[in-house]
């Protein structure tokens, strides 16, 4: 099936899905932490804009308000919240190097490959829109996971891990067309409650260690030194 | 009847002993150009000890005292077992080959622990060598009665003897392993040379007299007199195991006399060879012991083992 | 069914309470009561299940069925024991100047939480919630591993955090997956009701749930502290404040496996293959032989019982994962008496801890001359966790090692290593502790031993007889999960 | 009726534990009592009184002490009833209990071989319920709470009843490990030695490790039936092959337990450090109770034994048998000593099953009910003179407050009631005729001798030599009796504290040692009474039993037939007493000859010391030069030089150690690898949280490729 032949709504949420893909490998080489939490905000913004698309073609409403939700959290408050702290610790000039970074976007492409690949089967029940919109997804979530191995700032795992989220968002509403609201509603409170705790610790750990390096955070293991 | 008879056989077993060894005795001062002393000389010595006071060290306890009581009467518990001029003997049955080399066991048990009782150095290295060569002995002893009863098929001495003596002249070559082996615990366990030396009180050489150090009087002559019941008993095991012609089968006056003599007969050959072997082998030192005794002990199982794959193989 | 609501509404207003109400000389009795009068609730739902069988609320939101029902009511019971034992101790904690009333505040709130994630994790019907309540159990306990503020504590605090976030998002994409193959057959409201996933499990399809198990597998089994998924577990356990510890071993890990156990009823009901089963079982067998080994080189006495949680749990997913009869009855049970033990055991080690000042076992000597209640608690505790009888442990693990033998007889062996090596591991830390004589200076404390007698009395029962309706429950849940059951 | 009194015999031990928990439950007693008395004024006010009596404060631990050990004497008396009632009866009882897996029971089964370890169970409790109240008198409250001693010997006894009953898998494990773990608690009892601790620790180990092999044994015998109770197990089909594991199975789980070389090591550390009536129990008791499990296990559960497996416990036997009494001699402890004999008479008693499991395949029912009945009247003998012993060290021990037999002697005439206990229990041990252990020697050899009804010639040479090796032991045993003997009682003391020892003065305690002295003494005359019983036993468990044994009357013991072996042991005493008689008569009738006391002789040097003596070590210096490797032998003579050019000898120590092999060569190669293995898998947890999420990444991949 070739995309001319899709309806436009089927062709935006590709479009979307491409985008959305972008946006991961975007951050996933990205060393500045405020453009890392642009970025990060951006694919929040597509993820509201798929999720309004998505809302809207298929007269959803309930999706609305997830788009709200998304909007307000994921765009808005914790991209704010994390700009707030990288600006109180003064950590907006720093550029943290990444070792393999070639070798980091390489994995990231073939993580793309394999999500596809491991995807596949699923092709028999449903559509390759589906397929598409769900491998998407999948390597979101990913190369979230790798953007969190690759980077050593505890702001880059929590945006790394709202990336994760992002992405699941996404499998969610591109697939499904959103689940039920109730979990939908429970998700996104446990996102904010999350978000919260975060800054919680971002004060804590920088009392502690006096720095957001998680490379630091290393006194509890089970290896002879 | 036969009870009687085993009963009177065991005293003149008892009565006897201390010739062999006066005739031993002669044998070897003949051999080594010395007077000689009566034959009858140990019995004199054995009634001479006990008529005297005997003189108790202050540290002995009663085991001490019991000790030669016991070490006598189990030396001839064992002696009523063996059969010594007839075969067919109630008392074989009552105890067999196994329970006779308990009795050896339960002797020097009470041995060594009079040996450690009056504690002194001497008592001590005389138990331990006594205990470490008896218990290399003991079972070479029992590998070499057991290709007997095994042969047999019996434990029992009596029935055993019965046995060999019924089925003839044949060439068996466990007995031969048999029969070397028996010898050489014999001697081990009768305390001759080359494993220890009857005459001497060399402390870095005694073994059994170490022991005996302390006793006098008639305790003396208890254990003296069990010795040289030991002595005769090997003697008649040897010479009745393996040439078991002439024993009495029949408890007719006339087949005991012949049983009597003929037993004293190879008794006599017996001395006379262990008194050329003492003379002719020097004593071994104390730890080349354990070589000669394994020896014993492979002699007994070579000679067990070829009973059982050579002889009874099926 | 009022009793579910009510199960669920105590905690709630718990929450609120003592959120609003900040720390009094008494709020350790009042979390106590509140657990209680919960425990009672449970009882009550209980007895409703025993009359009734199955309960489903009206609107299908909640289930309670033979497999829950009886972890529900352990939840409560080791919630109620836990928070008897947490009053005195963070009443000497707060002595000793290590917490302060805002802390404490915090500690019992979430307390509550916790509960209340809890609660809703085993008695929800619907996929979705079940994910929103662990996350949720996530995030009440998040801060209070890091309740002392210390610099290992906040890394503690940190990697449970990052790393179960991470885990129970791929959980989610799991779910997202399980709640796509069901849209495909049936109406969207519903289709993340389990219930109905349940009853249309042969339906759905088999190549979607495949992938979406790994997911919650792997999602889930970050929470049960599975190897290598496990890292987070032993730095959280022995960082946080020991009732905690006592109810993340005793009822999280239980909840967390209850989830995976849950999904892969349905995946199993799809797929008609032992997929999942053998992830399960590889996974199982995996944490219990690499938490055996590691308990040899713990220094640490809450770390030490953290790392034999893992153990344990390991093997029950191993069972979970053999799928007979006899393995998830014997499963089902050490999850009982392994939530029991283990929070008994947490207890005396928090006491433990006190007495000595110090929770590095190398200093923890001659428990049973200075205290011997302490002492013997936590020597019996151990003897029963390492799976001695007549402890109620040693059924389980005898159960799980017959139905491996039966099944997979090689697998035996490294089943036997690793509870060989356990023990080992165990004792040659434990035994020092208890035995030996008193250390200058060391003094009795104030301790509340009743939870310890209470849980072990339990597991001792447990082991002797199964009663008759807790043996039913069990065979109905095994009957539920593995098609038939051992009676 | 038989089953009551077993269950009674159970009951009674687990209430003497109970009772023993009172220990620090006096005041509320008290109150209990006052409360009682308010109450109830009209009763019988004498009973009241003596109530108050018995709670009086000096009296109560005293009462209560009495009264926990003589109910555990009534818990040995039952089970002594019991087993003597099936025995007699030879009936088979089975019954269930309502306890246990809710599809699974307790299964009961009482038969004769169960009876058999009734009685030696029986025996030796009572024995030690005697000797009980004396010796844990010695014991600070404060450090050595005699609750939790007698908590766990309660336990203990029961669960080896217990054992005994079980008739199913999952009973039988549970009471197998009742009676470990309670034994493990009585091994840490004196936990401020380092000794203890370890012994401890390597003791549940083992037991843990032997336990799960045992279940592992059911398992296999499980997977094959539909059940597991004794009765389904029984019917199992298994091939050989994995007959062949389930018992190899069986013998790692119950030879551990037995200790049998090389899995002997927690057995010489375990039973020194216990309380001596304990030590007496578990060396005595539970190794009998491993012995129970093992013959259950195969010629029961598995029914058709295969001549392999006699080989392998002929041969796991003769090693044990050898290298226990060996290793025994070379122990300065007594305790370790005799927890080394124990090994050793654990492999006669193998080496004998083992010979009766090759005549069972072999077709020769008969000669295998022979080696059988000689192993188990040797595992009846053992218990008897190893607790005599054992209890006998314990008063040694309450005494000279030492275990070190380097630093005895001369006790014989300080404790002569003891000494002559000891000196039968020596005897019996170093199988001397007369005694006991003699008589089951006997029959071990008679067993090995009928060697000539069997075709195989692997056979035929093999048995010789164990038989060979059976000597050797039995030898080496006396001596390293005579050594034990002669160095705690003999000579002169070499310590201040033997010095100053006396005879216990507490009449249980010699009651207890009197009454296993004179069972030992009993059965080695008329061991016609217990073989008869025995017969039994093996008449239910092999279908045969031996011929004739009482064809020359019951004084005779002629296993196979008159023609091949007879014993008569009241006629060896008879014709003992006689001889023994007359050259007393003989030589006392004379009053001229009364002896005289004088000093000892001292080679001229004046004045004997203590020191003179031989001592342990250069007692068996002649063993240690022959068999020295056997051991590891670490030997050093030290000199303080003084003097000009430090050529005088100022003082000289003589340092000597003798270890076993099996620990620097199996045990301590494990310990290694487990802490390697730990430090290796440990790596893995690096305390880098990118590490981990890493772990959490590459397992998600490894997982989604595997299942696509």
């Amino acid at each position: 099936m070739n995309i001319e032949q899709l309806d436009f709504y089927t062709q935006a949420i590709l479009s979307m899905a491409a985008l959305v893909g972008l946006t991961s490998f975007l951050m996933l080489g990205q060393g500045r932490l405020l453009r890392l939490i642009f970025v990060f905000a951006m694919q929040g913004f597509l993820l509201t804009l798929t999720t309004v698309l998505a809302a809207y073609s298929l007269n959803n409403p309930h999706l609305y308000i997830s788009a709200v939700l998304t909007l307000a959290l994921k765009v808005i408050f914790i991209p704010w919240m994390l700009r707030r702290q990288v600006v109180q610790m003064n950590m907006h000039r720093d550029i943290e190097a990444l070792k393999n970074n070639t070798a980091v976007m390489l994995g990231g492409a073939s993580l793309m490959v394999f999500s596809y690949y491991v995807l596949h089967p699923i092709v028999q029940s449903s559509s390759v829109v589906m397929l598409n919109a769900l491998a998407v997804s999948l390597s979101v979530m990913l190369l979230g996971m790798l953007l969190m191995i690759s980077h050593r700032q505890a702001i880059a795992h929590v945006v790394g891990f709202m990336s994760i989220e992002n992405g699941l968002f996404f499998a969610a509403i591109v697939s499904t067309n959103g689940m039920p609201l109730v979990v939908e509603l429970g998700v996104a409170f446990d996102v904010l409650v999350a978000a919260v705790l975060f800054g919680i610790f971002f004060f804590h750990i920088r009392t502690s260690i006096d720095s957001l390096d998680v490379d630091l955070l290393n006194k509890l293991h089970e290896v002879d030194k | 009847m036969n009870w009687l008879i085993a009963v009177l056989q065991s005293m003149l077993f008892v009565a006897l002993a201390p010739l062999l060894a006066g005739w031993l005795k002669c044998c070897k001062c003949y051999l080594q150009n010395r007077k000689a002393p009566s034959v009858i000389q140990p019995y004199r010595d054995l009634l001479k000890l006990s008529h005297k006071q005997p003189v108790v060290a202050e540290q002995a306890s009663w085991i001490f005292l019991i000790a030669p009581y016991i070490i006598f009467s189990a030396t001839v518990l064992a002696a009523t077992v063996v059969p010594f001029i007839a075969v067919n003997l109630p008392t074989s049955a009552s105890a067999d080959v196994i329970v006779m080399v308990g009795f050896f066991a339960f002797a020097r048990f009470f041995l060594a622990l009079a040996g450690l009782d009056i504690g002194t150095a001497f008592g001590g290295m005389g138990s331990s060598r006594e205990m470490t060569i008896s218990s290399l002995a003991e079972p070479a002893m029992l590998m070499a009665v057991f290709t007997l009863t095994m042969t047999a098929s019996t434990t029992n001495l009596s029935l055993a003897i019965a046995h060999v003596l019924n089925e003839g002249l044949v060439l068996r070559p466990s007995f031969v392993f048999a029969l070397a082996a028996l010898t050489l615990v014999a001697i081990a366990e009768t305390g001759r040379i080359p494993v220890d030396n009857p005459a001497t009180h060399l402390e870095l050489t005694m073994i059994h007299e170490a022991m005996i150090l302390e006793y006098s009087g008639r305790h003396l002559a208890l254990i003296e007199w069990a010795s040289q019941l030991k002595l005769m008993l090997y003697g008649v095991l040897i010479a009745n195991i393996f040439l078991p012609w002439g024993i009495a089968e029949t408890f007719s006056v006339q087949a005991l006399g012949y049983g009597l003599l003929a037993i004293m007969g190879k008794l006599a050959v017996l001395a006379i060879f262990l008194a050329i072997a003492e003379t002719l082998v020097a004593k071994m030192r104390l730890f080349r012991v354990q070589e000669y005794l394994s020896f014993a002990y492979l002699l007994g199982l070579l000679g067990m083992l070829s009973h059982i794959i050579l002889e009874a193989s099926r | 069914m009022i009793a579910a609501y009510l199960v669920l509404l105590i905690p709630l207003i718990g929450i609120i309470f003592f959120a609003l109400a900040g720390h009094r000389e008494d709020t350790g009795k009042l979390n106590v009561r509140f657990n209680g009068i919960c425990l009672l609730a449970t009882i009550w739902l209980a007895l409703n299940v025993l009359n009734q069988g199955t309960i489903i609320s009206s609107g299908k939101a909640f289930l309670i069925d033979p497999f829950n029902v009886y972890l529900i009511v352990l939840t409560a019971f080791v919630g109620f024991t836990t928070s008897i034992f947490s009053a005195p101790y963070m009443a000497h904690e707060k002595e000793i100047g290590k917490l302060t009333d805002g802390r404490l505040k915090l500690y019992h709130s979430m307390f509550q939480g916790f509960m209340l994630a809890m609660y809703l994790v085993l008695t929800t019907n619907n996929m979705g919630i079940m994910w929103v309540a662990m996350e949720g159990a996530t995030l009440a306990t998040v801060l209070l591993v890091s309740l002392y503020r210390t610099p290992e504590s906040i890394e503690a605090a940190w990697k449970y955090f990052i790393l179960c976030g991470v885990g129970i998002a791929q959980a989610l994409f799991g779910t997202i997956l399980l709640y796509y193959a069901a849209v495909q057959i049936g109406d969207g409201e519903n289709a993340l009701l389990w219930s109905v996933l349940y009853e249309n499990a042969g339906k759905l399809n088999p190549e979607i749930l495949e992938i979406g198990f790994v997911f919650m597998l792997i999602g889930y089994g970050t929470k049960i502290g599975l190897v290598p998924l496990h890292n987070w577990l032993p730095d959280a356990h022995s960082e946080g404040p020991t009732p905690m510890s006592a109810v993340l071993s005793g009822l999280l890990l239980n909840d967390a496996l209850y989830a995976v156990v849950r999904n892969k009823m349905l995946v199993d009901g799809a797929t008609h293959s032992t997929m999942a089963g053998y992830l399960m079982m590889g996974f199982g067998m995996l944490s219990f032989l690499v938490a055996a080994v590691l308990l040899h080189r713990q220094k640490d006495i809450k770390r030490l019982f953290s790392y034999s949680s893992i153990e344990h749990m390991g093997l029950m997913t191993f069972a979970f994962g053999i799928g007979g009869p006899l393995a998830t009855f014997a499963a089902l049970l050490h999850m009982t008496v392994h939530s029991l033990t283990k929070s008994a055991i947490f207890v005396t080690v928090g006491h433990a801890a006190q007495l000595a000042g110090t929770q590095k076992m190398e200093q923890i000597r001659g428990l049973i001359r200075t205290q011997p209640k302490i002492g013997w608690g936590l020597l019996i505790g151990t003897i029963s966790i390492a799976g001695f009888p007549p402890f109620g442990v040693f059924t389980s693990e005898f159960l799980v090692l017959l139905a491996t033998m039966h099944s997979y007889p090689w697998l035996t062996l490294p089943l036997l290593l690793g509870i060989g090596i356990a023990f080992a591991g165990l004792f040659r830390h434990v035994q020092p502790m208890v035995y030996g004589d008193q250390p200058k200076g060391q003094k009795p404390i104030a301790a509340n031993l009743w939870p310890v007698m209470i849980h072990l009395a339990l597991v001792l029962w447990l082991g002797l007889a199964i009663p008759g309706f807790l043996a039913h429950w069990f065979s109905q849940a095994t009957l539920l999960i593995s098609g038939s059951t051992p009676l | 009726m038989i089953l009551f009194l077993a269950y009674s015999a159970v009951l009674l031990s687990f209430f003497s534990g109970l009772l023993g928990l009172m220990m620090h439950r006096r005041q509320p007693l008290l109150a209990f009592n006052q409360y009682w008395l308010a109450k109830f004024p009209t009763v019988n006010q004498r009973c009241q009184s003596a109530m108050a009596d018995c709670l009086e404060e000096k009296r109560f631990p005293i009462l209560l002490r009495r009264a926990v050990f003589f109910l555990l004497g009534l818990s040995g008396i039952f089970a002594i009833l019991a087993g003597l009632s099936v025995l007699i009866g030879q009936g088979v009882i089975t019954d269930q209990i309502s306890l246990g897996l809710p599809w699974l029971p307790w299964h009961v089964r009482f038969d004769c071989l169960s009876g058999f370890f009734f009685l030696i169970i029986g025996i030796a409790v009572s024995a030690v319920s005697l000797y009980g109240p004396g010796y844990v008198n010695s014991y600070k409250e404060s450090q050595h709470p005699f609750a939790v001693l007698a908590l766990f010997t309660g336990l203990f006894v029961a669960g080896m009843l217990l054992v005994l009953l079980a008739d199913d898998a999952f009973f039988f494990m549970i009471a197998w490990e009742l009676m470990s773990v309670a034994s493990y608690f009585l091994v840490s009892f004196q936990h401020e030695n380092p000794a203890n601790r370890r012994a401890a620790f390597l003791y549940l180990l083992m037991a843990e490790v032997g336990a799960l092999a045992i279940i592992l044994g059911f398992g296999v015998l499980a997977s094959f039936s539909d059940g597991f109770t004794f009765d389904a197990l029984r019917n199992a089909q298994l091939s050989t092959t994995w007959a062949s594991i389930a018992f190899v199975l069986a013998l790692l789980g119950f030879g551990m337990k037995a200790g049998i070389v090389p899995v002997h090591v927690w057995l010489p550390e375990a039973h020194p450090v216990a309380p001596s009536h304990i030590s007496a129990l578990m060396s005595g008791v539970m190794l009998k109770v491993a012995l129970y499990g093992l013959i259950r296990f195969c010629f029961d559960l598995l029914g058709d034994v295969h001549w392999q497996w006699g080989v392998v416990l002929l041969i796991l036997g003769t090693v044990s048998a050898l290298g226990g009494i060996l290793y025994a001699m070379m122990q300065p402890n007594l305790k370790s000593l005799l927890a080394y004999s124990s090994v050793e008479n654990i492999g006669i008693i193998f080496m004998v099953l083992g010979l009766s499991m090759i005549f069972m395949d072999n077709g020769h029912p008969q000669l295998a009910a022979l080696g059988l009945l000689a192993a188990l009247l040797h595992a009846f003998n053992h218990a008897l003179f190893k607790n005599l012993l054992f209890l006998g060290a314990g008063i040694i021990h309450h005494q000279t407050h030492q275990l070190n037999i380097d630093m005895m002697g001369g006790l014989i005439k300080k404790m002569p009631k003891t000494s002559v206990l000891f000196l039968i229990g020596c005897m019996s041990i170093s199988s001397l005729p007369l005694f006991n252990g003699f008589v089951s020697e006997w029959l071990a050899f008679q067993t090995a001798l009928q060697v000539d009804v069997l075709d195989n010639g692997v056979l035929r040479s093999l048995i010789p030599v164990s038989a060979a090796a059976l000597a050797l032991t039995a030898a080496l045993a006396a001596a390293c009796f005579v050594k034990v003997f002669g160095m705690i009682f003999l000579g002169q003391s070499r310590s201040h504290h033997c010095d100053k020892a006396h005879e216990i003065q507490d009449k249980g305690m010699l009651a207890g040692l009197s009454l296993l002295a004179v069972l030992c003494f009993l059965f080695g005359i008329f061991p016609g009474l217990i073989i008869s019983l025995i017969n039994n036993v093996a008449g239910q468990l092999l279908g045969e039993t031996l011929p004739n044994d009482a064809a020359l009357g019951w004084l005779w013991l002629a296993p196979v037939s008159a023609n091949q072996a007879s014993y008569a042991p009241p006629l060896v005493l008879i014709g003992a007493l006689i001889a023994a008689g007359a050259s007393f008569w003989f030589l006392r009738r004379n009053p001229a000859t009364v002896m005289r006391r004088a000093e000892t002789w001292d080679c001229g040097f004046g004045g004997l010391t203590p020191k003179m003596q031989y001592s342990c070590s250069a007692f068996t210096m002649p063993f240690r030069r022959i068999f020295n490797k056997v051991w590891i032998i670490d030997e050093r003579v030290e000199k303080d030089m003084r003097g000009a050019m430090d050529q005088d000898v100022a003082a000289i120590r003589y340092h000597l150690e003798v270890h076993d092999h099996s620990w620097p060569h199996i045990y301590q190669p494990i310990e290694n690898g487990v802490n390697t293995l730990a430090k290796v898998v440990g790596r893995i947890q690096t305390g880098n949280i990118r590490t981990y999420l890493g772990y959490s990444f590459a397992t998600l991949i490894l997982m989604l490729w595997v299942i696509s």
